[in-house]
């Protein structure tokens, strides 16, 4: 029995930890969002550099070869400072995937240069409705000689304005079913696709609708087999939820520590904020959410290296518990914080915005609580 | 028991009703007209808003009809904020002039003040904002640190205010400053009517998590403001504020018709949007939710009539109107908090971006400091606590 | 605009709460639940006395010829007190039904009879199963010359070992839909039906489960027109189901008093513990939901007698706020009471077992919000 | 990470499985034999299964060898809590003697308190009870007003405890007392071994919401106990009261794995109770419910874990238990009160006459004790707040 991360673990924790804060923190991301958006690139190269972009990527690439525990405290420190740029999509969904499914020739080229801190890799899930089930992937990628000939348009891609391959759902067969979906490796350096990047509430997380005007992918960029990828799909994105969570554990945190911080220092009516119940009861019921939102999480990072026949329940009660607790309690900051929580100068709103993002992102709370039900077979 | 108005009552609602339809910029109540951004478009919008208020004489409705006014009812009051609210009219740039300050001048102001201020404030000529809250003055209101010295005629004010809505639109405020120092807070405070016209004076807007710059940081470094503008006794000044405040008669009234509308607008959201192809509102825990809204915001809005019979027949409002504000500030966050989910991984998108209408985001995030401004829902309780229910007051410091 | 009780309506409550609180206020109940059932027979006839069991009576049966409305202060006393008794059930049940829909020789004999605080009348609804549509209703009565011949059982009847009448929902006609649904007034002078009383929680106020054999019940004690009573009985459960609310608003009422009472006299750490802002902010929250349901219910009480446009809807919601409000609150006053109110000698249990009683009568919250979502035409 | 136990942690489990097998009352895991309620008849009971612990080498697990026990591991008695609470096992009588009473003797008694009590303590000869609380010392620990004064070689002690779970099947209590007055409440209290078996000891049970007697008030009235029944030095009680709740090594341990299984009833209610012909788990609404009690039960055991990792690798628990025991109580208060909304109009049977089984309400009420018992849940939160978040303590009266 022992339940917490292990030496090497919290090392990692600490030295990610020193990196951001010797970057400035939650400036980092302040400075991305007002467009200085080379310190990603930066940030990029730093993380490479120190492993944590290998973490559970082979050593014959130039990983560490772990699991995926090890990323949680990398995943916590990138949550905490609110960072920007697609370190779960990346590592979370595309690594595994490769590392499973991939071919030599991909395994080589897209591990060694993901481990380098070369390549950025986001996904491009959505289409006209946001639901998500197998009859809305309907991207045609139309099979000729050499390869696909891709035309569509992928809705809500987060950092697809940064990351250097998207991971592409297409249908190459069937009809609205799960045969017939295929993923599909697509890399900027090859192939243009047009970028239209919205306005959302979290601006250290830009996300773009995508347009793919016949573009012509190589048929070496399939991912796994063609037509029953739906399945790897599912798999993937179990394994990027639970990373998620990892980054909301973070940011939760870090708002306990903000709301303790403001409650120790703050002076009303003579007083340490704090020292009033109804201020100091609040931080209590913040860090209830954020004790219980770790110890699932750990548990749903545990369970996805340990324990695949309960890692999809595990998974969806982290992420259901996790991001409503972080949605609930950085709005509990800002009042604490008062009138300094609802400025765009203090950070309080930082983390309510990236909380708002990744609440449905993937399937929201009730979605992934009737997932929990189904998975248990009630 | 009656829910009826007077012919009276319902006249007063139809003439105003008419009124805006004439003179709501064409495509307000449709929501295809949408209020300017940029600051200077804005103040200009506004301006023009209050200029027609004042000329339609609906800008100070319960002042005196000798000053100008209608010498409107408390029922008429609430009909107007009723009807401001259907039409989710625009801000009123001079509310602080027009509700609060004109009526305080009428009240205890020299005959010099109401000569000088009264009519600019009604014809919206002369915008006013108010300095109350300063960094370190929040919750604990009177703890004013900002200062003012006496100089022969002239008091001499140095300190700092924040959260002074529109102050970047404004010509005069009402500042509340230490004039003396007797170690108990409430005592020393003086009211001053102070021109920010002035060197003397800095205005700074403070950029809100909503991306929107409606209030200021104002910054007195020797501003000058002569004794005749003093608003009752030196150093009477906390009562000053306490009349001025006093004025407020119909409390919470606009945000609780608000939200009556917001329920309407969420309900039609969940008819509008689609999960798995299904509307939202055939969900069996849509549903739930929106009858639980529906009783809470049913339950608001009974609470604020039956808060404004007791007035009514106590000539006066009570401390009732705290639980009111409690209710419809919290409400706000909650019901808007769900819109927000209900519209999924576009949730996140605002602005002209925005899902379905960019405001759901706008007053989503807005909503946050519904439980600050005005007093946090913690001093409510207070409030609630210690002058409705009897309970011991917090330990005094 | 007039939202408040008038005059005399006020004074209805301040003399009822005269009359409850000099025979001894919650000990009325406490004594009736340690056997003395005489006292209930007591209260009863000093209620008539008093004119309170004929406010919403017609004058020529010795009533006071006012509305439903009127019946509020009285019923929020007998909550206040947790009164014994079907007061609801004969006031806002029977009475206007009888009113509504009894002949001339019903009216006079029940009517008259009730005025006088000689006749208490409950309704024997459920069946087998606990659920409450058309086709749950099985309890035959057979046509014969004269009358009916019933035979069969009702379940989780209230006041069943009380009542004077029993007004029983039968089936007459058709098979499981709304046809063929009678009313009957059973009285216990004329015929005999076997009583289990049944171990519930709120002693104050039995349920029994009521056996009919084969009993004869004469053709002038149907109430309103054969087969087509289902909707008199919806529209009698609506009065009922207001009438509930009120008491409930009453108990409500009582349990925030004793927590401001309890928090301005006990003292912990030199305090009394109302200081404390964990309670202080809680007796607020609790004065909220009185504050919510009393607003809530008065609506739904005028909506009664003046607005039946709205009334199904103000009913439910009225309901569903109340009576979790009143759960909530009746629970919170027991941890405000620390171990003072886990005690069977103090009075905080009561409260919340009559609140657990009424909760899930004649439907439950999450039903009466879907049918507020249905009468809206959600 | 590692969730799993070792061989021979496992071993000690399956000794266990086996002795509960064999030694609990037939029916009893089934459910079909309930203890009896009757207070003779319910003390024959207790002190029947105490024996048999005490028989098995079950009654003081984590007590050294040479005194009886088995010198159990951490891991080994939440191994044991968790067994128990998979059977539901009955009340542990004398759990106030091998918890907390033995251990503390053990650690600090004299020669002749070890020789005289620890052999009967362990075979459940003498059963113990502890008198902390008092009716005005409730959250308020250390306002004890029972006083002891010196009168030759003996205490006289006057005044009244209350909530002492099972004093009325006890032969003695540990109780704190007054024995100076220093203006200091945490000063001059000294911790005594009374015999309760004597004229000047009264004790009364009390009837909670639940009609259950399982405490008692008890008064003292001119008791006598000898000096050499005193723990510690004479005004140090308070510091050996707390060396007597040290002893709690496992925290919440019983009630963590108890939730557990409650959760897995309620699903079985879920699946077992229908409403218009469909079983409730098919119910959107419940399956909700459902799915967030599992996250928050798991939630909790897993934060259990965790403190535990903790308590194992710092070598002593820390003050996390507090908000296992926040967590574990108030959770505990939502699943029963949600079991009882889904039971419907039958949800108020109870005793012979439930829906289910008489556990579901029997348990609900008992419920609302978890919250105040062991230190209310402000209590904890206040905990919390000073001890692990470093927030400023309350104001000190």
């Amino acid at each position: 029995m022992d339940f917490l991360l292990n030496e090497e673990q919290q090392t990692f924790q600490s030295s990610a930890r020193q990196l951001i804060t010797s970057k400035g923190d939650l400036n980092l991301s302040r400075r991305y969002t007002e467009g200085e958006e080379g310190i990603l690139t930066e940030l990029w190269t730093e993380l490479g550099e120190l492993g944590y972009l290998g973490i559970n990527i082979s050593e014959q690439y130039g990983g560490l070869g772990m699991g995926a525990l090890t990323l949680v405290p990398v995943l916590e420190e990138i949550g905490r400072a609110v960072l920007p740029g697609p370190y779960a999509e990346t590592m979370a969904f595309a690594t595994p995937l490769l590392e499973a499914y991939g071919t030599p020739e991909q395994k080589q080229k897209y591990l060694s240069e993901i481990a380098a801190g070369k390549r950025k890799i986001s996904i491009a899930l959505l289409e006209e409705s946001i639901d998500f089930h197998p009859a809305t992937i309907q991207l045609e990628a139309k099979e000729v000689d050499e390869g696909y000939i891709v035309t569509g348009k992928k809705l809500l891609v987060p950092n697809a304005d940064v990351a250097d391959t998207l991971i592409v759902p297409v249908r190459t067969g069937g009809g609205h079913g799960e045969y017939g979906i295929s993923l599909l490796l697509v890399d900027r350096e090859d192939v243009e696709w047009k970028i239209e990047r919205l306005k959302n509430l979290d601006e250290t997380r830009n996300v773009c609708n995508v347009t793919f005007d016949h573009v012509h992918i190589a048929k070496e960029q399939l991912l796994g087999t063609k037509n029953i990828a739906w399945g790897i799909l599912q798999e993937g994105l179990v394994y990027l939820n639970a990373a998620l969570c990892s980054t909301m554990v973070g940011g939760i945190e870090k708002v306990v520590e903000m709301s303790t911080e403001h409650g120790n220092t703050r002076m009303q009516f003579g007083q340490p904020i704090g020292r009033f119940q109804a201020i100091k009861h609040r931080i209590v019921d913040m860090k209830l959410a954020l004790e219980g939102s770790r110890s699932l999480t750990y548990y749903a990072a545990w369970a996805v290296e340990n324990r695949p026949e309960e890692m999809i329940e595990a998974v969806s009660l982290a992420k259901s518990y996790t991001s409503e607790s972080y949605v609930k309690v950085s709005g509990d900051n800002i009042q604490n914080h008062g009138g300094l929580g609802f400025t765009w100068e203090f950070d309080c709103h930082l983390f309510l915005k990236r909380a708002r993002a990744l609440e449905n992102y993937l399937g929201s709370p009730s979605e992934h609580r009737e997932k929990v039900a189904e998975e248990l077979g009630w | 028991m009656d829910f009826s108005f007077t012919p009276e009552e319902e006249k007063f609602r139809d003439e105003l009703r008419t009124w805006l339809e004439v003179n709501l910029p064409a495509g307000w109540i449709e929501g295809t007209y949408v209020m300017p951004e940029e600051d200077a478009a804005k103040g200009a919008f506004l301006r023009e808003w209050q200029h027609k208020l004042s000329e339609g004489g609906w800008a100070g409705i319960s002042w005196p009809k000798e000053y100008g006014g209608r010498g409107a009812s408390l029922i008429e009051e609430v009909i107007y904020e009723q009807e401001m609210a259907r039409v989710k009219a625009p801000p009123v740039l001079n509310i602080i002039g027009t509700a609060m300050v004109g009526p305080t001048l009428l009240q205890i102001g020299t005959d010099k003040q109401k000569e000088q201020y009264i009519h600019k404030i009604l014809n919206g000529e002369e915008i006013w904002c108010q300095g109350y809250s300063e960094p370190s003055a929040g919750s604990d209101l009177a703890a004013i640190q900002t200062r003012a010295v006496k100089q022969g005629e002239n008091w001499i004010i140095n300190g700092q205010k924040t959260w002074t809505s529109y102050a970047h639109f404004a010509d005069r405020c009402f500042v509340l400053a230490r004039t003396e120092d007797t170690g108990k807070k409430h005592e020393g405070i003086t009211a001053f009517l102070v021109d920010i016209h002035q060197e003397g004076v800095e205005r700074q807007t403070i950029r809100s998590i909503n991306d929107k710059r409606d209030f200021n940081e104002m910054f007195f470094d020797n501003a000058v403001v002569h004794e005749s503008d003093i608003v009752g006794e030196v150093n009477d000044g906390w009562r000053v504020g306490l009349i001025l405040l006093s004025h407020e008669r119909v409390g919470v009234a606009r945000q609780t018709f608000r939200l009556q509308k917001l329920f309407e607008e969420l309900l039609d959201l969940t008819k509008n949007l689609k999960r798995n192809g299904r509307p939202l509102i055939q969900d069996p825990i849509v549903r739930q939710k929106l009858a639980g809204f529906r009783a809470e915001t049913r339950a608001l809005l009974l609470n604020y009539y039956r808060h404004l019979t007791e007035t009514i027949r106590n000539g006066r409002p009570g401390p009732e109107g705290s639980i009111d504000k409690l209710n419809s500030s919290e409400l706000s966050q909650r019901i808007l908090s769900f819109a927000i989910s209900l519209q999924g991984e576009s949730s996140l998108l605002w602005k002209e971006d925005a899902l379905v209408s960019p405001s759901w985001q706008q007053d989503y995030l807005r909503a946050y400091a519904h439980t600050i401004e005005g007093g946090t829902s913690e001093i409510q309780k207070n409030i609630i606590a210690e002058r409705i229910l009897g309970l011991p007051k917090d330990i005094k410091y």
